[in-house]
């Protein structure tokens, strides 16, 4: 009797686990059909987390990094930042959408710009790690090198050729290059096999997550871990 | 391994990315001025090609699906491989229907296919309501176009643009339904779903080859084109630094050079001792 | 009318029946006390040595842009990582990319650092939500006081006692990114030359990170709440991975089941009508 | 604590600025559509040099150039901006269900939900991160801190936890229903997806070990690679499983990174340039 009297919701805390259930059952409800209630929690959900984004962007962003610097340390050409910032808020005006554009093409061209920088640091080191790759026990080498280290170096360089191979498009693939790319894709295919197994994973832990959740603080049961 | 906070950490990099530029800039130039750039035609058109051969067969409408896909890149070039099919089974009076979660591609989609009908000689098969917008929430959209694809029993069901988790439902109710299915998309975690659900699935870049391909649009041609010479560098790179790597040894100041951050001053210091020293 | 048979019956099952089976499959799995041993993969291994190869006091970065939808994958990787970068004594930093991690990073972290007795300010710090990560991590490579100004109480960087000699992201030795979505590559693209990078990312994310493993852009990675679990074991604690692990490797023995089954099932349909 | 004069001249210059900006747009009104093209193009691309300068441009000894201080400077400002730019998503969602319920178009009690939900919670979200703050003389009270977590604890999160839980149940459901073994590429994927999903868990452990197969690696068996006992180790679940994780899905992953780092660089040259069509 001592659980049913800690299960319901008789205290503040327990009222919002009871809460937190509703939630998820209401959402899972669509599993069964469409219904009123889930399009209910659906839309609450929605508003929700537009709302409550909104703490965040005015004072992380907009009192941080424009109301204090302007006040407190008077650079006040900061001021000018916001209002051209608020021409993306013309973009449904049919007259004046076009200076939405205006900021929309600054963001653009800075992330144009800044790739330069991802692409080589992001890029560049893949490539020498690949290119680096010896074949054979090399002449001068440091340490010991194994058997299979060579065999998954021949691996490594053959498969990233033959799926590069794959993806090119600006000649005819006939011959051996045509069978190089058709080995390139089902390449691919390995790794795309990997991403399959791993994101059914994923998947699967975050629903796990939440029946821990209605078995743990719901129903406050003892689960796992051995 | 490091990284890179300026070019000057290896020069390298400025080469490499000049080349690519490059690459790009003079092929888009070339195509803009009227040159006949080629690009292979890839497996996946005819797998769109046959699809829209068995739907006319059967006489039962095609689905076309961008996903959830924002406006941008991605759905221009979508709506350029949408375009081409409704100009294909415009002259099988195949009806058609074009679903979408974005308020902007849904406007964008209306007149592309409006076009496609006009080009294909046949204006009056063109049906405001066969382009739909369903809504902009990931599940109720997906749960949208299940219900559609399993009401009106689609023969063909054509996805391209970006998915996420959403892609699942499609193709799943698709395959109930036993519609043949042509996956495209940039979504690389979406992509094993499709190539076990569906009959053929355009992966990445073919995705962009495929739109360059049928819209003959010269930005994107040259674009491909140089992106093509980019890959055949970095194959070449990685071919012949591996067999360098294997003569001279993977810490040669040669091959610290391509790429590696910190790798132009020890190759300079080598130059300098090669020269002083011979 | 089509023949009904056994195995066109069975392709049509309900897809409600389908549902139910894999939710009575996870409570029970979850109820279960079976305890099986894991196989250490040397990701996470590396991930543990490179922690532990830090000394106490060193600052560490922990990015954690994970929110309530990836709760189950991110949650034991991030308790797990403050539990042992406490336990090495080091100083550590959270910053967010989304402004709900924002309050569900800092929220738990409250939690974890007080029954560990780490003080805010003093040990360890919240920088708050930050919309722009490239930017933010350019900012902060040079100046944080700059970049981030103050901090989620509205201290002051320079004034708070965790930041002592600690000027530029320069400075610090290690950075956790703990996330659900595409953060890892901002860091890898715009960090210091010399930051090094350990990898918390949700299982749909890992097999696309193999490829930074093995160019050491990333020097050890965990991989969702199964990572979480293995890295639990070399701490030698019981934390939400632990929990979850059997649930989630009886998930995978039902899926596996049912794909070969469904292709079984369509293969005979086939052969039947054929 | 808070200066007056301090505040009032930033109102000051904040309405300013507000109110020239707002008086330049009758002015870019009058530009011709070739005109406004023109003007954005040069936003784009002068935003572009900016960031590009800084990065190919030659540095000193502390690794700084002429451009890294103003970046350091401007780093606060394109935050602020790109905060405003993710703000437009939120007005777009808001307006358009004020909409929805404004003309009671159908099913409007659903957009009403929607914009009480909203108003809410950015009421508490607001009151907390100042409260956190202590700003504008806002102070945590037992009202905020329920409703707050209420909100957010149990309301927020769970609801958004479940919404992506649901993918479970439609992956398994698509498993038995649509996963087909129909081609050589759809077999490799899956037998690939198989032996991963079994070998990374404990239990791929627990049968090779049940199999007998040996459990540790030896010195010996690592400079002798043909050695029984070392073969016998390799086929492990999970050392097939890592070995597919490593050696034959690094190198596909790094091929279609190249892919997309190519394509990337491509993009931004063209989208710098404004050569991109049917965007701008």
């Amino acid at each position: 009797m001592d659980w049913i009297q800690e299960f319901l919701p008789l205290s503040v805390e327990r009222i919002n686990v009871w809460i937190g259930a509703l939630c998820t059952f209401a959402i899972y409800s669509i599993l069964y059909r469409e219904n009123p209630f889930y399009r209910f929690f659906e839309h609450m959900y929605i508003g929700l987390a537009a709302g409550y984004a909104l703490g965040p962007y005015l004072v992380d962003v907009i009192y941080r990094y424009w109301w204090e610097p302007i006040r407190a340390d008077g650079i006040w050409w900061l001021a000018f930042v916001v209002p051209f910032g608020m021409y993306l808020y013309f973009i449904y005006n049919e007259k004046y959408g076009w200076v939405s554009r205006l900021v929309i093409g600054s963001l653009i061209g800075a992330y144009a710009g800044l790739t330069f920088q991802a692409f080589s640091s992001r890029y560049l080191p893949q490539l020498q790690g690949a290119l680096s790759k010896v074949l054979w026990y090399p002449p001068n080498a440091t340490g010991e090198i194994y058997l299979s280290t060579l065999i998954n170096n021949w691996i490594f360089v053959i498969i990233l050729l033959s799926v590069l191979t794959y993806f090119t498009f600006s000649f005819e693939h006939r011959g051996a290059v045509k069978r190089t790319a058709l080995v390139g894709r089902w390449f691919l295919m390995i790794g795309l096999g990997t991403i399959f197994g791993n994101t059914v994973m994923a998947r699967m832990a975050l629903l796990i997550g939440r029946v821990y959740y209605l078995l743990d603080s719901w129903l406050m049961i003892r689960v796992g871990g051995g | 391994m490091g990284s890179y906070q300026h070019a000057q950490d290896n020069w390298f990099a400025a080469f490499m990315i000049g080349f690519i530029a490059l690459a790009v800039l003079i092929n888009i130039w070339r195509a803009r001025a009227g040159r006949e750039l080629y690009i292979r035609r890839i497996p996946g058109l005819d797998a769109i090609d046959e699809a829209i051969g068995r739907s006319t067969e059967l006489g039962r409408p095609v689905t076309m699906i961008p996903g959830l896909t924002a406006f941008g890149v991605e759905a221009v070039q979508a709506l350029t491989i949408f375009k081409y099919i409704t100009k294909q089974i415009a002259r099988f009076a195949t009806p058609m229907r074009l679903l979408t979660a974005n308020a902007t591609v849904y406007a964008v989609a209306q007149e592309a296919i409006a076009d496609a009908y006009n080009e294909a000689g046949r204006p009056d098969l063109y049906d405001p309501d066969s382009v739909r917008f369903l809504s902009s929430e990931q599940f109720a959209f997906a749960s949208g176009v299940a219900g559609l694809l399993q009401r009106e029993r689609v023969a063909a069901n054509f996805m391209f643009g970006i998915f996420f988790a959403e892609s699942l439902i499609f193709a799943e109710t698709g395959n109930i339904v036993g519609a043949v299915q042509i996956a495209g998309t940039v979504s690389i975690t979406q992509v094993p779903f499709f190539v076990a659900a569906c009959d053929y699935t355009i992966i990445g870049d073919e995705f962009y080859a495929t739109s360059a391909y049928i819209s003959r649009e010269p930005v994107l041609l040259g674009s491909m084109v140089g992106q093509d010479l980019a890959k055949i560098a970095f194959g070449s790179l990685i071919l012949g630094g591996a067999v360098l790597s294997t003569v001279l040894g993977a810490d040669h100041p040669i091959i610290q050079l391509l790429g590696k951050p910190g790798g132009w001053e020890p190759f300079m210091e080598w130059i300098r001792l090669k020269l002083g020293g011979g | 009318m089509e023949q009904r048979t056994l195995w066109s019956r069975m392709m049509s099952i309900d897809r409600r029946i389908l549902y139910l089976i894999l939710a009575v499959n996870i409570v029970a799995s979850l109820m279960a006390r079976v305890a099986i041993e894991p196989d250490v993969p040397p990701a996470v291994r590396n991930f543990y040595e490179t922690i532990e190869a830090l000394q106490p006091g060193d600052m560490v970065m922990v990015s954690s842009t994970w929110s309530a939808g990836t709760l189950a994958e991110n949650q034991p990787q991030f308790e797990a990582v403050l539990r042992h970068l406490m336990r090495k004594r080091l100083r550590f930093t959270i910053i967010s990319f989304s402004p709900p991690a924002r309050d569900i990073s800092h929220r738990l972290a409250r939690r974890l650092t007080s029954e560990a007795g780490y003080v805010e300010g003093k040990d360890w710090a919240h920088f708050g939500y930050s919309p722009d990560i490239i930017l933010a991590i350019k900012g902060m490579s040079e100046d944080i006081a700059q970049a981030i100004r103050q901090d989620v109480r509205r201290a002051p960087i320079q004034q708070l006692e965790v930041m002592q000699g600690i000027k530029s992201l320069k400075d610090y030795k290690l950075v956790v990114d703990i996330t659900p979505s595409d953060t890892l590559t901002a860091w890898i693209s715009y960090r210091p030359a010399n930051l090094n990078i350990i990898y918390c990312p949700t299982s749909v994310m890992a097999a696309e990170a193999y490829t930074f493993l093995d160019s050491k852009q990333i020097l050890g990675m965990i991989t969702g709440a199964k990572g979480a679990y293995e890295y639990e074991q070399l701490l030698g604690i019981v934390g939400l991975g632990t929990r979850f692990i059997n649930a989630i490797q009886f998930s995978h023995v039902l899926i596996i089941t049912f794909i070969l089954l469904g292709n079984f099932a369509m293969f005979m349909q086939r052969r039947t009508q054929a | 604590m808070f200066d007056t004069t301090q505040a009032t001249w930033a109102a000051f210059w904040i309405i300013g600025a507000f109110v020239l900006f707002f008086a330049l747009i009758p002015l870019l009104q009058t530009l011709p559509p070739r005109g406004r093209y023109m003007l954005i193009a040069v936003f784009t691309f002068i935003s572009g040099l900016f960031f590009a300068a800084e990065f190919f441009l030659p540095v000193n000894e502390e690794g700084k150039n002429i451009l890294t201080d103003p970046f350091q400077r401007l780093q606060g400002s394109l935050q602020v901006i790109t905060a405003l730019s993710l703000g437009l998503g939120t007005y777009g969602l808001i307006r358009l269900h004020l909409r929805n319920a404004v003309q009671r178009r159908p099913q409007w009690g659903y957009s009403l939900v929607l914009l009480i939900a909203f108003v809410t919670m950015a009421f508490f979200s607001v009151w907390n991160t100042l409260a956190e703050k202590e700003l504008l003389g806002v102070q945590r009270t037992p009202l905020l801190e329920r409703a707050f977590t209420l909100l957010f604890d149990y309301t927020l999160i769970q609801l958004d936890a479940t919404m992506f839980s649901l993918i479970a149940f439609y992956i398994f459901s698509a498993a038995y229903r649509a996963f087909r073994i129909r081609s050589i590429e759809a077999s490799i994927l899956m037998f690939t997806a198989m032996v991963v999903m079994i070998g990374i868990v404990p239990l791929g452990k627990f049968i090779s070990d049940s199999m007998g197969l040996p459990t540790t690696l030896t010195d010996e068996m690592r400079t002798n690679p043909f050695m029984l006992e070392n073969i016998l180790y390799n086929l492990r679940l999970p050392q097939i499983a890592n070995w597919i994780l490593n050696a034959l899905n690094a190198p596909v992953q790094r091929a279609i990174e190249f892919g997309i780092g190519i394509g990337a660089l491509a993009m931004a040259i063209r989208l710098w340039l404004s050569l991109e069509r049917g965007i701008n």
